[in-house]
């Protein structure tokens, strides 16, 4: 609960945390939203109490409340990440078919993924890479093809240092020219059909550092870059 | 989190539906026939309609009334033996009529509302349902290529609703809601009774609220939804 | 309940009350089983009481019981040919697609329906008579495709006299090559490799006057010819 | 009319499972896991199957045990990374592991269900995911073939089921188990608990009990049943 202060006081230090409270804005009153397993999950604690979303998690669920702590859990309710979540007056439950139908039918109105890597092209790779960790793809596959908007939550690189934003993914891919935007723990970056296109930066850092942490050309707007 | 409140008046639910949609209507018989929906769609005269149901309902019932004011350019069927008013229509060509196997109406609406494109099956294949529909190979097997149905609206009768759209339907009245309520870009139910958020156990729901678009408020249960003596 | 008389007690006058008893018989203990509308679902009337069987409906039961009278009916509870029936124990309520789920996956043992036409290959008419009167399949052809056995019930003749049971049909069909047993008002008729086998014999009909009622030649067993 | 008992020992229904036998298991995650009859699959020792699951749960339960005790020939799953035993059975090639998109997985295994023989869907069609599939076109479109999964054996996890095979089941336990539950030649469940017929509301039934073949008592619920601290 430590990060709702981040999102109702002054920003956090955590570049990670600033990240995902930037991306906790994307959703809109109303909508119907998918947080994949990861950094995605966390937005859920950046949402003001009360705010009108459906959330759905794919093992089988609409309407997910706050997260329960294992004194309180309830061993038949996980979200597909695993974590103990509680229902909220109106959750619905349902089979695994079901659960797809709704993705796959257009009634899921943003998802929000984590990534191995992005292409300036919105093409996405996070469910394998080849002789290393196949984890394999669980529900990403559909929600990356089937949102309505497909957004990414990732660190800028990956823990050499190289970037995870390239001209074009080298990992087998889980959907192709599906990502409209990337939150990082250094910018937002939009997917334009010219490219990348820079659209926010986290405070304190540079256009130049961001460039030269991406593996593509950034586009930059013709006004001031805000910042978060 | 919390979510939203659907419950919309049924005279402007209807009002958003255009001449010449394409609707899907529940119900098998009178149980699931979402009766109040038909009557108001009939008072707004909505015309050239594409109607997608089990059944003809019974001359004098449900979407006969829709039919015999003439307001249906097509009517996808299992069954409408019990309609002499729409057999007439039928015979007379001023209705459309394309009939399916019931079990595959069922299907291909299912598929349309869990996003899917076509099933395959063996139903029908010898039968002339099959006739122009696409065959494939597989396996060495030939079999019918059926296209997912979705419709521009579809009209749900449900026992419960509760404001975001979670139903629960009683009985053989579940027949194709069910299905249906997944299956269109505009659900619109009408709810015997609606509770709170909340008031329905979660294990319980079987339409998830996700699908509904629109609630819309019954006045009252009228006699045609009653038992009929035959 | 007046039948129910027919099945404990002496045989019934009417010859379809004693083919809807016979084809009663054909149903063992333990089966899932569909009886069509019409004639068909006349048998469940001499069913002994509490007799083990799992009696399905297409507008999504199992676990039919009685039928009750308009006055006990529950409005939302028909079976597909919209009669009011009740519960039992054990009954289960699902949607359409899990109705014929259950036929076309195999759970279905035994089918009993109503025929324009029968075959002496197995083929069977039951949905469409051109031009004059086409009601509609609703769910016979998936039912006579999909059970593991089907047996029609039929009066042995139109209403002008002309035979239903024919070299082949002339009607559209419903499923080839799938009926196993004809019951009739006259006899009791299998489908064998070979065309029609005539089994049994309603008391006091001839074997000549069953042939002369059928459209197709009957083959006789080199035994006696028991009658019900 | 009345329904037949189908309450069997959990030994004699395991044991009627054959080497080489392909196996659906309920569970996403621990909930809706049958634990107990994978502990005596385990402790029969059947070998050479194949399993189909959407996990592989994680090391030290659940089918890690089938895995670890190289009972399984194959694995169709959607994701093992909780699994570091899987993810090596595979990497060292002791077990062959098919990967499937997850709500593809759930289609192709109520296609099963349904007696249909395949769904048409583009998912996955720009991924390997579709390497060596069948593509047809569809009204311009092109489209994998997905066929439908069925198995010899479901094993299934439920919350109370009556002594003819209907079952409920809880919050997000339920995932796969009601769709495996209709694709198996033997179904077979371990009920959290058992009520008389006639206990559970007929509204309330998920897996009608006809598509049942045998429900096993549970002793207990063990501590693989519980919430894990992470």
């Amino acid at each position: 609960m430590a990060l709702l202060d981040d999102n109702s006081g002054g920003k956090s230090q955590d570049p990670r945390t600033r990240m995902v409270a930037r991306a906790a804005q994307e959703i809109a009153p109303g909508m119907v939203v998918n947080l994949g397993i990861g950094l995605p999950t966390k937005v859920i604690d950046h949402l003001p109490a009360g705010f009108p979303v459906c959330l759905h998690t794919e093992n089988g669920m609409t309407g997910i409340g706050p997260t329960l702590p294992f004194e309180d859990a309830d061993r038949n309710l996980i979200d597909a990440g695993g974590a103990y979540v509680s229902p909220l007056p109106g959750t619905a439950y349902f089979d695994s078919a079901v659960s797809f139908a709704l993705v796959r039918s257009g009634r899921l109105d943003l998802t929000m993924l984590g990534a191995f890597e992005v292409a300036e092209n919105g093409d996405l790779a996070n469910w394998k890479i080849p002789g290393k960790f196949s984890p394999g793809a669980g529900g990403a596959i559909e929600l990356a093809q089937k949102a309505r908007r497909v957004v990414v939550l990732t660190t800028h690189t990956d823990r050499k240092g190289n970037p995870k934003l390239l001209q074009s993914c080298t990992l087998p891919l889980t959907a192709t020219g599906r990502v409209a935007r990337i939150f990082t723990d250094m910018a937002v970056v939009d997917v334009t059909p010219c490219g990348f296109a820079l659209v926010e930066l986290i405070d304190g850092v540079t256009v130049k550092e961001v460039q030269e942490a991406t593996g593509a050309t950034l586009h930059l707007p013709d006004h001031d870059i805000p910042t978060f | 989190m919390s979510l939203p409140d659907k419950t919309t008046p049924m005279e402007e639910a209807v009002a958003a539906i255009s001449d010449g949609a394409v609707v899907m209507v529940g119900g098998f018989g009178v149980p699931g026939t979402p009766f109040t929906l038909i009557h108001e769609l009939v008072r707004q005269g909505k015309r050239d309609l594409t109607v997608i149901k089990n059944d003809a309902n019974e001359a004098g019932m449900g979407i006969d009334h829709l039919i015999s004011a003439g307001l249906v350019r097509k009517l996808v069927v299992t069954h409408l033996g019990l309609n002499a008013n729409a057999i007439s229509a039928m015979n007379e060509g001023r209705m459309e009529v394309e009939f399916c196997a019931q079990g595959i109406l069922a299907e291909r609406i299912r598929a349309g509302g869990a996003g899917l494109q076509a099933i395959l099956t063996d139903i029908g294949l010898d039968t002339e349902l099959a006739a122009g529909k696409q065959v494939i190979e597989m396996d060495g097997k030939r079999l019918l290529v059926e296209p997912a149905i979705r419709a521009d609206v579809a009209l749900i009768h449900a026992d419960q609703a509760d404001p975001f759209g979670n139903l629960t339907y009683l009985a053989t009245a579940r027949n194709f809601n069910p299905i249906m309520a997944m299956a269109a870009d505009r659900v619109i139910v009408e709810p015997e009774q609606i509770v709170p958020l909340g008031g329905i156990d979660p294990n319980a729901v079987e339409t998830p609220g996700v699908f509904v678009d629109q609630v819309c408020p019954l006045v009252s249960i009228g006699e045609e939804y009653g038992v009929v003596r035959r």
